[in-house]
């Protein structure tokens, strides 16, 4: 179980789609910095995989700081169940 | 109550990393977490520097720094990857006869040896 | 100054990296020197002009307040990307300032009438 | 040292950045310390491991040439992305140093064997 | 006539199809830096319109640097013919 | 023959920028072609750092910025930006009230206008 941080628009950046093409069914994935505006990618090819992720979650402060917001099926989170998410899985990749 | 260890790869102010960096910190030790310290490597070093001075309306990343290093948390930067991008310690400036050095308290120069002893945590978590 | 055309290009999102705040300080800096600038937004640099944003909440100043005072530094060639706001579901409507929206041609067109382009 | 296991993995290309040359730095220290290191060479990160590169022709330091020296660090978890390698046309008889090329599967069952993760 | 001077290797970022969503066949476009890595995309979406485009240039310093090769219709060139090019165009944007 | 400026917006060593921009300005030179100037911004303004210190076997980028300037290529540093990010010349050091400066000859702390002046060539080439 990894959790997955992504930090990079997916409309500029690869990140987004090298990751989707490696998690399992039991990885998280967190939107932050740049990456929350994989929120706005709802006609993208990578749209549908990401929030097929039953475990996604997008960064509270990050969304509100660029004016965005995000759909229900995405958990939106702040710093202190960041926290908490990284301790509950078994390690941590940032992108 | 779980340790971390930060490791912080990203330039100041260019990137938003350290601010990132900061907040779950901050977020960790509310919690009542452990954080051993924070490593800088790469262009990340920058935040090493003694004399970041950004216009008054925006974030002082020296004064959030030290705050940190009065809660305990140890601050380290990775020596020759600053030597790289001119930070420079008391000693290191003086080996080369500069006039003067930019890394200073609360930041300690270090070798990547010092990262070694920060993995002994529950999790390490990169910006 | 010069009569030299300047075309400034954003293509970066903002909050994430320093791209669109030190480009709107070279853009203000132009217009009051009285240089002829363009200001372009195009790929992830429409998301610069979004309305509300807050970026206090990551610790980053909220420099897009200050696109509403670019007329007053007598730029009014602000150009934005169609089709970078249509493949993020944006219409000119989430935009905190008036644009023109031109189509890949007509932008095209529009940069390469600029002596120098510069980007961010 | 520890008994905690790294895994550092390479994302970015050669040359046109200097997260190749830094994580290799820290991949040595890490050997040197006697730590349970592995390399991770992912996506671009792959080209890191061509033959024949001279950066000398662009002002930069020519690594790769140190791959060779990670036996005698006693780091033998080398793993390269199969997925990646095809993308880019490359084949296990392109790299400088034998790899173990996982597919996409194993090569998270992998990295998921880690206590943490550092990547550049 | 516009000089694009692409610099980001387009496995990672997306500059370069972005760029070629814009050229006209006036334009030239220079692959330099890590953008070299490019001429190893014979399999992606990107590499036809790229190899398409008359005035396509890549950097032999850059080439040379990163161990690869360029197919023929790619003109290798120095940083002299660079600088020369940024003359012939009327005008230069790096991406 | 042409005239050129040079406007840096990476970091040195973090991206191959710098790299990039001294043999495009040799090049320009040996050409017979005139380079202004060359304008540090953005992350660009760490290579006007006095105190840049690679191994001996690494490009010293310190050394080639000065033999530009001995051939006449003006170097100028966007001061804002480089206070930003821990760069300061002698005079905006003393005003701080810090120990040193790391903004020295051959490099000129300037302001974004000095770029605006820089316009007036027949191309701007940015890496």
């Amino acid at each position: 179980m990894i959790l997955h941080l992504l930090r990079a628009s997916p409309f500029s950046d690869q990140s987004l789609c090298q990751c989707l093409g490696r998690v399992t069914e039991q990885d998280g994935i967190v939107l932050m910095q740049d990456a929350v505006y994989a929120l706005r990618g709802q006609e993208q090819a990578w749209y549908n995989p990401m929030t097929s992720v039953s475990s996604l979650y997008a960064l509270k402060e990050d969304i509100e700081a660029r004016g965005i917001s995000a759909p229900e099926q995405v958990h939106v989170i702040g710093y202190p169940e960041l926290v908490t998410l990284t301790l509950k899985f078994d390690n941590v990749i940032s992108w | 109550m779980a340790t971390f260890s930060i490791l912080v790869t990203s330039a100041p102010f260019d990137t938003q990393g350290s601010n990132s960096a900061l907040k779950f910190i901050q977020a960790a030790l509310a919690l009542g977490h452990s954080v051993k310290g924070v490593f800088f490597y790469q262009a990340g070093v920058n935040n090493a520097s003694a004399w970041l001075t950004p216009p008054a309306d925006e974030l002082n990343l020296s004064v959030a720094w030290r705050a940190l290093k009065a809660q305990g948390v140890e601050l380290h930067v990775c020596s020759t990857a600053a030597a790289r991008r001119g930070l420079l310690s008391e000693q290191d400036s003086q080996e080369q006869g500069y006039s003067g050095h930019n890394i200073q308290p609360p930041m300690t120069a270090s070798g990547l040896g010092q990262f070694m002893e920060m993995l002994d945590v529950d999790r390490v978590v990169q910006f | 100054m010069t009569s030299k055309r300047i075309a400034i290009i954003n293509r970066t999102a903002p909050h994430g990296h320093s791209q669109g705040q030190e480009a709107l300080d070279m853009t203000l800096v132009a217009g009051s020197f009285g240089q002829d600038v363009g200001l372009f937004f195009l790929d992830d640099g429409v998301f610069q002009l979004l309305t509300g944003q807050k970026p206090d909440a990551v610790l980053r100043k909220n420099y897009s307040k200050t696109f509403a005072a670019l007329e007053f530094y007598d730029i009014d060639t602000l150009v934005v990307c169609q089709q970078s706001l249509q493949a993020r579901g944006l219409t000119q409507a989430d935009l905190c300032i008036p644009v023109q929206v031109l189509a890949p041609d007509a932008l095209r067109e529009a940069l390469a009438s600029f002596n120098h382009i510069v980007s961010f």
